[in-house]
């Protein structure tokens, strides 16, 4: 409202000189949270991708004269019940997580861009029926198109990455489909036609890179609740199975069951989700205030 | 006539990852009763955060009014408590906005907005209030007043909700009034009309004005004074006449030359300023114009020209005011 | 505005068809049915002539789509005639069952509601004004905290920390009622029950209300209509409940309403940890069990109370704000 | 009934103990009069109508609500002959013409709740109602009654079943807890009236059914069994999730659960609340089965199918897995108390018991190796359920990968799982199980047949069948039990056609204060409640 | 969107060669009608905004024709219809003698190399994705004026040196420039498929007044270089006047008066014209002054539903009776002075 417009120096557009250090200190000074979730989703990263040098154990592999063993120097998050080192299977478990997040949020943005943009471009009846479409999977509990998705297809990763995605592409287009219904509108779409180019070149060229904002957006949130369903689907039973490490897994089962005599069972990988989920949505928080303030609405 | 508001030296900044933004930069001008003073620029000049500094609604963070003092009928506004300055805001001092379309709160009615504002300072009863509202509203010329008290703001046109957004802004008998761009996103014909309006409510009821606009047309049918505002600082101030008639400093110079003129035969070529305004986080210690000034000289790089008084009142920031006619009619 | 809402109310019917077909299609794509379920599924030997006499007497037997005497007339038949039919499992009215487990699914509803909105709206608004202090980084991560923890995980901790410590200092391990009593025959008892889940659930949807009353707050107090209350003196309290909370509160509604929708009907995992006997246990169940002729009307239930809340919102939204009303 | 002392959690009680000494402890104790007890039952209810359901989930809420012909005798239902007259009168008759007519004479003095007498009409049309269902009525149990010819009313004291030849399954098969009494008059005004009413003679009175929530019952006065039942009311609370059975036992909301809990939840239970918490542990008529599909390469491979028990480590199993689930007994096909089962020694012989697991392993990878299959990789087709399918799947696949096989995990929720077995069949390895309600090995055993309509190989094991054809014949206990080696070692150690995992364990921690409940080896099993009392000192 | 798919190809336009001096466009009974939609699924208008209602005028090589007229008259979508990114609802469009409005999209090919387009707002005109080089060599590589990447680099380099920008710019994002910069950008985006006639709409109207000045002179030059013909609409009456040969007063989608622009602004003769002039203020506090400041009462009235015979009786001075029912005419009153009007 009253900050004034910078005018920008003319010529030669002077560089910034800050070291792009002191440039990532000012991003943190700025946003505290959303450099902690960073934090947590690079330490996610780096355990998911070093998971085979870093974890002391094999994940898999039952040592049944070890289980539920307390935190102590061999095993410094226990062992469960089947004498499975918790860390170890905690740290394979962020590849799980990551893989699952990542690959249903890539593929729930990327789908609901798609066709959020070719809806808000063409609109009219298109825009219509895919609206109506839209409605009814925003308006259908998820729990049942995973629990149909899961008992028709099966147990395993990739079944539970479709249940989960489905509901994720109309929550996506529906978002990318305003604002870019809203760039539509904008000149530099009229003027890319007054070039006669083709709708094509218009939708990939000139409105798809300017819904990049909500989209990355929508992507990262994407992450954190992807994790998220995969564990409350794991914990129903019908997420990833064992003997696959998997935070939500490590949670059903005997843990319940062993909360009281051995809480490490059900604690660390409860707390390893709700971590790796806060700073998904701490980083997507940070990354809306900078990419698109307007979009905090959503 | 007494100096009703006096402002010296006022600096206001905003921190920005940018840098800091030196949006007004030591500005000092006055404004007697009654009287209706300009204050024009091209945007960014910070004309309007000059006009928001008054009333001391700066968002702060990001902005801060660093330096300087306010006095309105003797009293500092900047030392006032939040309080007191609240007090001052809508009683003494009112404002007009540029934006009638987004200026009025969307799911309060007119009345509603009209009467808590007269309840609040004038300390009436709500019978009162609607009744000074009426009225309030028939002399901005809206008619069917009691109808319209009822209705919100989407039912109004632009027009019509700037002639609310006035009488609010009379609505406490206010000494000043600080319109800010209050025409801009109308249309010439509504523009007239709002204008015509404010100029003769203010006459009629001795409220002295404020108007700030980049239109220089505006400024010479309807301003007593007027104070060129570029980069931060006031560079030229003086009366309608002497402001238009004889520019004392070379951007208001390359203003008045750079704007088509309807009264004048097309056919001749305008002379524009060339470059760009500069950036405000960059100023340095010499003249913020000089880049762009066809008569910069060596010293204008090294120091600030002040403010100074060249003729009765008028005022102006150049090192070379003193030769500035016969630069004029040597490059024309 | 009666056309709005009728216009409003059609719009409802393609939604509903739509939903109507996906969940008899998807249910079918299930391999077995609820005869196989119920005397096969014990591992118990079963006599595959008794399961074909109980396929045919539920209509299992029929074609699924096409013609007139199909499982989808079956289904869609009963609208037209007001019977929902029975449920396969129990063989009880689908109505009855439903409407046992409604009642508590709409209480806990509404108390998960009231907690949310209790604590949102304060801690969204302090939030907002007091942005980027501590203050509102400490609002913003208890709130991200609440997205970011899984309900169930939450559940299975309270009751775990209930039991230890409710022994610890009183000797006796004490957990909330497993069964449920209606507020008006035992409200103590009721109370005692519900808090819990109600807390748990609460906490978590108030995370969505806080962030979205923060940031409405935050986009509205940048308003002009904001300045212009601050020009006009009026003083900081009555800006932010006056002027900015009632407009900042529209999306917020949006926000409740629609979890208050999906409250009724999905709170499938904590309905689990709490053993409520709510309409998310129900559908689990009916899942379950292949119970179609309870999962779908249970699927549409939930569909039709997401679609008429989004319908009430928008209503609502056009009658809280004027320039709705009548665009 | 032994009572846990304080932490004495691990204590290994075989169900064979419990009958023995424990009796006279019973009998010390003065059966209290009142109470209402609150059990949680982890299945739900369908229909009322026992005649037609399976589950134990109807077992348990609505049987003590009804009577039945025999019994598993309640103050000894760990006996697997042990059966006594419910609403028959003096003990369990013997059969009379061959072995071909059983004559029950029914006691007078019972009334049915409505307050109308239940005579030898009432029984008759019970068990016409399940051996002779007219057309389009169900009963799930009718192919257990296949040599049952006619069942006859002569009196209103009398019933004579007559048989179509002798069979050892009948007194067995009639003892069944699902067999409830129904009124005559009732099954002749709706033959469905059941499904959805409860009106029986048993020892308490239908209250109130919220369905999903709980069924209440009151004590009924007028209960044959006089002085019975103790208790005032009971309420089966529905809890579908294990922990929450668990937290509703350690925070009092109910007293008892009446299927099993996993070993640590025991453990759990007896550290907080240390002697308010008995505990009573069995051998379970339930055994957990790794069944190959033979229509599939390699397992119509019989040296795959050996390779795949060879690799399992019971004895090492029974030790952990009994930590944390409810599988402990190392059995071959027959239920392991039973005087047809084999001794440890007899096991032993059998491939995959052997006592070294090293050689076991070894011989696993040679048989693979032979077979053309060293590396071989499998799916396990498991059911969604946690105890104790998923624990051992866990731990199958464990033991596969230690002997050189790569084993993913597919796993189901129920109903498709049974299509997939019994319909789909597009299974490698496929987890199922042998449950039964009253202990009868010699019925039993069928499931290991090609044959048998449960079970989901798909082989065909002529040898298999004409053994069973002997055993079925033998009348001599001492032949019954070779047969019944020969029967096992070829099923499941020459063919390996199925693997046993382990047998399961049924163990019940409760409230100390819940007295006369003794544990069956099934859950279907002792589920009237006659006999349960409340220690309002111990409360 | 006119069609989504493209329609089949029709006959090959002949563009006529148009000589200075001769009609490069003429637009006959112009009408554009948008309508009011209601409906779920199947939708139909239940009223009309007629935006544009019965406008013709015709533009001569080498001129620039103003077209003026407050906000919601009818001239941004008069230039939008030109450029066929709306499909009028009736009229014709004869550009170098062919019809726009029978063309389908293959056929408006040639005529987006012949026609361009300058918008309002230099902010939102560009796509913030794109390099300023991108942005200008794009129409050049789509249309295959300059195939070769090198040469075409080359020439944005030159588009942009001749907009009076560094041709360094081609490696910076619209948002690393100022408002002026960018209005630069767009015009050397229009420039760059070599157009014939460009519709400036608003071009100038966002830009501070010191900027504008330079944009103008830009404009007038290239004008001279390129031998352009430009619509300039805008709202600023000073500007118009200053560019344009002939100015168009538009209100409420109808054409009210048509003059030579000296002529026009010295002897207005529609009383709208006449009062649109009164409003501007003049930056001479002297002239102000002497000037009479005729204020027009009342306010626009809504385009779904205008006044019945002339649109601007309801606030004429002069109306009588009879302008309630009778449309006037567009009539030529004077010489190449056209005013739709019946009291003057």
């Amino acid at each position: 409202m009253a900050t004034p417009e910078v005018y920008i120096d003319s010529e030669g557009l002077a560089e910034d000189q800050r070291s792009l250090l002191g440039k990532l200190a000012g991003l943190c000074r700025r946003q505290p949270l959303g450099a902690a979730g960073a934090l947590v989703v690079i330490a996610m990263i780096v355990m998911a991708v070093f998971a085979n040098l870093i974890s002391p154990y094999d994940p898999e592999l039952a040592a049944f004269e070890n289980m539920l063993q307390a935190p102590n120097a061999d095993y410094w998050f226990g062992t469960d019940q089947f004498g499975r080192d918790i860390l170890t299977r905690l740290i394979y478990g962020a590849r799980t997580a990551l893989f699952v997040g990542f690959t249903c949020a890539f593929i729930g943005a990327t789908g609901g861009l798609v066709l959020g943009v070719a809806s808000a471009y063409f609109g009219g009846r298109f825009d219509l029926i895919l609206q109506r479409i839209m409605d009814v999977f925003m308006a259908f509990p998820l729990i049942i198109l995973a629990l149909a998705v899961v008992a028709t297809l099966g147990t395993g990763i990739q079944n539970v990455i479709i249940a989960i995605t489905i509901p994720f592409i109309p929550q996506c287009a529906r978002v990318v489909r305003s604002s870019a219904l809203s760039i539509r509108e904008i000149p530099y779409v009229d003027a890319a036609r007054a070039c006669g180019f083709s709708d094509l070149r218009i939708i990939l060229r000139h409105m798809a890179p300017n819904v990049m904002a909500p989209y990355l957006i929508m992507l990262t949130t994407f992450v954190g609740q992807a994790i998220l369903l995969e564990a409350s689907l794991s914990y129903l039973g019908l997420g990833v199975q064992e003997p696959t490490p998997a935070w939500g897994l490590m949670l059903q089962g005997g843990a319940e069951e062993y909360a009281e005599s051995a809480p490490w069972v059900p604690i660390f990988p409860g707390i390893a989700i709700s971590l790796a989920v806060f700073g998904f949505n701490l980083f997507g928080d940070a990354l809306r205030d900078l990419l698109d303030p307007k979009l905090r609405n959503r | 006539m007494a100096k009703l508001l006096d402002i010296k030296n006022l600096r206001t900044q905003f921190r920005t990852s940018g840098g800091v933004v030196k949006a007004v930069d030591g500005i000092s001008y006055d404004v007697e009763e009654g009287e209706t003073v300009a204050i024009v620029g091209e945007s960014g000049c910070g004309k309007s955060v000059s006009a928001m500094s008054v009333l001391r609604l700066i968002p702060d963070p990001p902005g801060r009014i660093v330096e300087g003092s306010i006095e309105f009928q003797g009293r500092d506004l900047l030392q006032l408590s939040a309080e007191e300055i609240r007090k001052i805001r809508g009683a003494q001092i009112s404002m007009v906005f540029q934006e009638p379309m987004t200026s009025l709160n969307p799911v309060l009615s007119i009345g509603q907005q009209l009467t808590e504002t007269i309840c609040l300072h004038l300390g009436v009863s709500e019978q009162e209030a609607n009744k000074r509202s009426r009225d309030l509203l028939g002399m901005v010329g809206i008619s069917d007043a009691a109808r319209r008290l009822k209705q919100y703001p989407h039912h109004l046109s632009g027009g019509m909700r700037q002639r609310v957004m006035i009488a609010l802004a009379l609505s406490c008998e206010p000494k000043l009034i600080i319109a800010d761009e209050p025409t801009t996103a109308l249309d010439v014909t509504i523009q007239a009309q709002i204008l015509e309006l404010m100029k003769d409510l203010s006459r009629r009821l001795g409220v002295a004005l404020i108007i700030i606009t980049h239109n220089l047309g505006v400024v010479a049918r309807y301003a007593d004074r007027v104070n060129v505002m570029y980069a931060g600082k006031i560079v030229e101030m003086g009366s309608a006449e002497q402001v238009y008639h004889n520019p004392q400093h070379p951007y208001t110079v390359g203003l008045l030359a750079s704007v088509p003129r309807m009264d004048q035969h097309r056919g001749k070529r305008l002379v524009p300023i060339e470059g760009q305004p500069p950036d405000l986080t960059r100023l340095d210690a010499g003249c913020a114009y000089r880049a762009r000034c066809r008569w910069a000289v060596d010293r204008c790089t090294a120091e600030i020209p002040p403010l100074e008084e060249l003729a009765d009142k008028q005022f102006a920031a150049c090192w070379r005011s003193g030769e500035m006619q016969a630069l004029r009619r040597e490059a024309s | 505005m009666y056309k709005y809402v009728v216009k409003r109310l059609l719009m409802m019917i393609p939604t509903l068809i739509g939903a109507a077909v996906l969940v008899f299609l998807l249910l079918r794509a299930i391999p077995g049915d609820v005869c196989e379920v119920r005397l096969a599924g014990t591992g118990l030997y079963a006599d595959p002539a008794e399961i074909e006499l109980c396929q045919k007497s539920l209509g299992l037997d029929k074609p699924l789509i096409l013609g007139l005497d199909t499982q989808f007339t079956d289904f869609v038949g009963g609208y037209f005639t007001f019977d929902l039919g029975e449920s396969m499992w129990t063989g009880k009215p689908i109505t009855y069952e439903i409407g046992l487990r409604f009642k508590l699914s709409l209480q806990m509803a509404i108390m998960a509601t009231v907690v949310a909105v209790a604590i949102a709206i304060p801690l969204g608004i302090i939030s907002a004004v007091k942005q980027d202090t501590w203050i509102d980084y400490a609002v913003r991560a208890f709130s991200i905290a609440g997205i970011a923890i899984p309900s169930f995980w939450l559940g299975i901790m309270i009751i775990l920390g209930l039991l230890i410590f409710t022994q610890a200092w009183l000797g006796e391990p004490w957990m909330p009622p497993i069964d449920y009593v209606s507020p008006l025959e035992d409200p103590w008892r009721n109370l005692s029950q519900l808090i819990w889940p109600a807390v748990a659930t609460g906490y978590r949807y108030s995370a969505v209300a806080t962030r979205m009353t923060r940031s409405a707050m935050l986009e509205v107090l940048r308003e002009d209509y904001v300045r212009t209350a601050r020009a006009k003196g009026l003083m900081e309290k009555v800006i932010i409940n006056h002027h900015a909370l009632k407009n900042a509160l529209l999306p917020v509604v949006t926000i409740i309403a629609i979890e208050f929708a999906f409250l009724i009907g999905g709170l499938v995992v904590t309905e689990q940890v709490f053993n409520l006997n709510g309409l998310g246990k129900l559908f689990v169940e009916s899942v379950g069990n292949q119970d179609f002729a309870l999962t779908q009307q249970l699927v549409m239930l939930v569909v039709l109370v997401f679609v008429f809340t989004n319908l009430v919102v928008d209503v609502f939204y056009a009658w809280l704000d004027p320039r709705i009303r009548y665009s | 009934m032994r009572r846990f002392g304080p932490k004495l959690a691990t204590a290994v009680l075989v169900g064979c103990a419990l009958a023995l000494g424990i009796a006279g402890q019973a009998s010390a104790d003065m059966p209290q009069r009142g109470g209402i007890l609150n059990f949680v039952v982890g299945s739900k209810i369908p229909s009322y109508d026992l005649h037609k359901e399976t589950t134990f989930g109807v077992i348990h809420p609505i049987s003590p609500f009804y009577s039945l012909l025999i019994r598993v005798n309640p103050d000894n239902p760990q006996s697997a002959t042990d059966f006594v007259c419910d609403v028959c009168e003096g003990s369990v008759p013997a059969p009379t013409n061959g072995g071909k007519t059983y004559t029950f004479k029914i006691r007078k003095d019972i009334k049915f709740h409505d307050g109308t007498p239940l005579s030898s009409a009432d029984v008759k049309a019970t068990f016409d109602k399940i051996i002779f269902p007219p057309e389009g009525v169900p009963s799930a149990r009718k192919a257990f009654f296949k040599m049952v010819k006619s069942v006859e009313a002569p009196d209103d004291s009398t019933v004579v079943f007559n048989l179509d030849f002798p069979s050892g399954a009948f007194i067995p098969a009639l003892a069944t807890p699902f067999n409830i009494i129904m009124s005559k008059a009732k099954l002749d005004q709706d033959i469905g009236w059941y499904a959805k009413n409860v009106m029986g003679s048993g020892p308490f009175v239908f209250v109130e059914h919220q369905p999903g929530s709980f069924v209440s019952g009151k004590r009924y006065d007028n209960y044959h069994h006089k002085g019975q039942p103790y208790l005032d009311g009971y309420k089966a609370i529905a809890a579908p999730k294990m922990a929450v059975r668990l937290q509703a036992i350690r925070g009092d909301r109910a007293a008892i659960e009446f299927r099993g809990f996993p070993p640590k939840a025991r453990d759990d239970l007896v550290n907080a609340l240390g002697d308010k918490i008995t505990v009573q542990e069995s051998d379970w008529n339930c055994v957990l089965l790794s069944t190959p599909n033979q229509q599939r390469k390699p397992f119509d491979d019989a040296r795959v199918r050996q390779a795949l028990t060879l690799g399992v480590d019971r004895w090492g199993g029974s030790k952990y897995l009994s930590q944390i689930a409810i599988v402990k007994t190392v059995g071959g096909v027959v239920y392991p108390n039973h005087p047809l089962a084999a001794t440890k020694d007899e096991l032993t012989k059998l491939k995959g018991y052997g006592t070294d697991l090293e050689a076991s392993r070894a011989e696993a990878k040679k048989l693979l190796a032979e077979a053309g299959q060293s590396g071989l990789s499998f799916e396990l087709h498991n059911r969604g359920v946690d105890q104790p399918y998923k624990v051992v799947g866990t731990w199958l696949i464990d033991q596969w990968a230690k002997a050189g096989m790569k084993v993913k995990q597919r796993v189901q929720p129920t109903p498709p799982f049974y299509a997939t077995l019994r319909k789909k069949k597009d299974f490698d390895v496929s987890i199922d199980f042998n449950c039964q309600s009253v202990i009868n090995p010699i019925a039993d055993v069928t499931k290991f047949l090609g044959s048998a309509g449960n079970n989901y190989g798909q082989y065909e094991d002529a040898e298999l069948e004409k053994i069973y054809d002997k055993l079925l014949r033998s009348g001599d206990e001492a032949e019954q039990r070779a047969l019944m080696r020969q029967y096992e070692t070829r099923a499941i150690s020459d063919q390996a056609h199925i693997g046993v995992t382990l047998w399961w364990y049924k163990i019940n921690p409760h409230r100390s204060y819940v007295k006369g409940w003794k544990i069956a080896p099934s859950h279907y099993l002792n589920q009237q409640l006659d006999n349960i009392w409340l220690d309002k000192s111990l409360m | 969107m006119s069609s989504v798919q493209p329609l089949p190809a029709s006959e090959p336009s002949s563009f006529k060669k148009v000589q200075k001096g001769e009609t490069l466009i003429e637009i006959r009974n112009l009408k554009m009608y948008f309508p009011v939609l209601e409906g779920i699924v199947f939708q139909k208008a239940i009223a009309h905004v007629k935006a544009v209602d019965d406008v013709s005028f015709e533009i001569k090589k080498g001129e620039t024709l103003g077209l003026v007229g407050e906000s919601g008259c009818g001239k941004t979508t008069t230039g939008r219809c030109i450029l066929q990114l709306e499909h009028p609802t009736a009229g014709d469009i004869i550009f170098e003698g062919v019809n726009l409005n029978e063309l389908d999209q293959k056929g408006l090919i040639p005529v987006r190399q012949k026609i361009q387009v300058i918008f309002q707002d230099p902010y939102s005109s560009l796509n913030p994705r794109m390099k300023i080089g991108e942005i200008i060599g794009e129409p050049m590589k789509v249309h295959g004026i300059q195939p070769d990447p090198g040469k075409r680099r080359q020439r944005v380099a030159e588009l942009l040196s001749i907009c009076g920008l560094n041709p360094a710019f081609a490696e910076r994002y619209p948002h690393e420039m100022s408002g002026g910069q960018r209005q630069r950008v767009g015009i050397a985006r229009a420039l760059s498929l070599n157009p014939e006639f460009i519709i400036c709409d608003e071009a100038v109207s966002a830009l501070d007044v010191s900027i504008q000045a330079q944009v103008i002179n830009l404009l007038e030059d290239l004008r001279e270089e390129f031998d352009l013909t430009y619509l300039f609409i805008a709202h600023d009456l000073s500007v118009v006047h200053h560019l344009s040969n002939r100015v168009a007063v538009m209100y409420l989608g109808k054409m009210v008066e048509l003059a030579e622009s000296d002529e026009l602004f010295d002897n207005p003769m529609h009383p709208y014209t006449e009062a649109l002039l009164s409003a501007v203020p003049v930056p001479d506090p002297t002239t102000e002054k002497q000037r009479r400041h005729q204020v027009l009462q009342g306010e626009v009235p809504s385009p779904m539903n205008p006044p019945s015979g002339c649109v601007f009786h309801p606030r004429c001075p002069l109306a009588v009776d009879s302008c309630r029912q009778v449309v006037p005419p567009l009539e030529e009153k004077r010489p190449g002075h056209w005013v739709a009007c019946t009291q003057v």
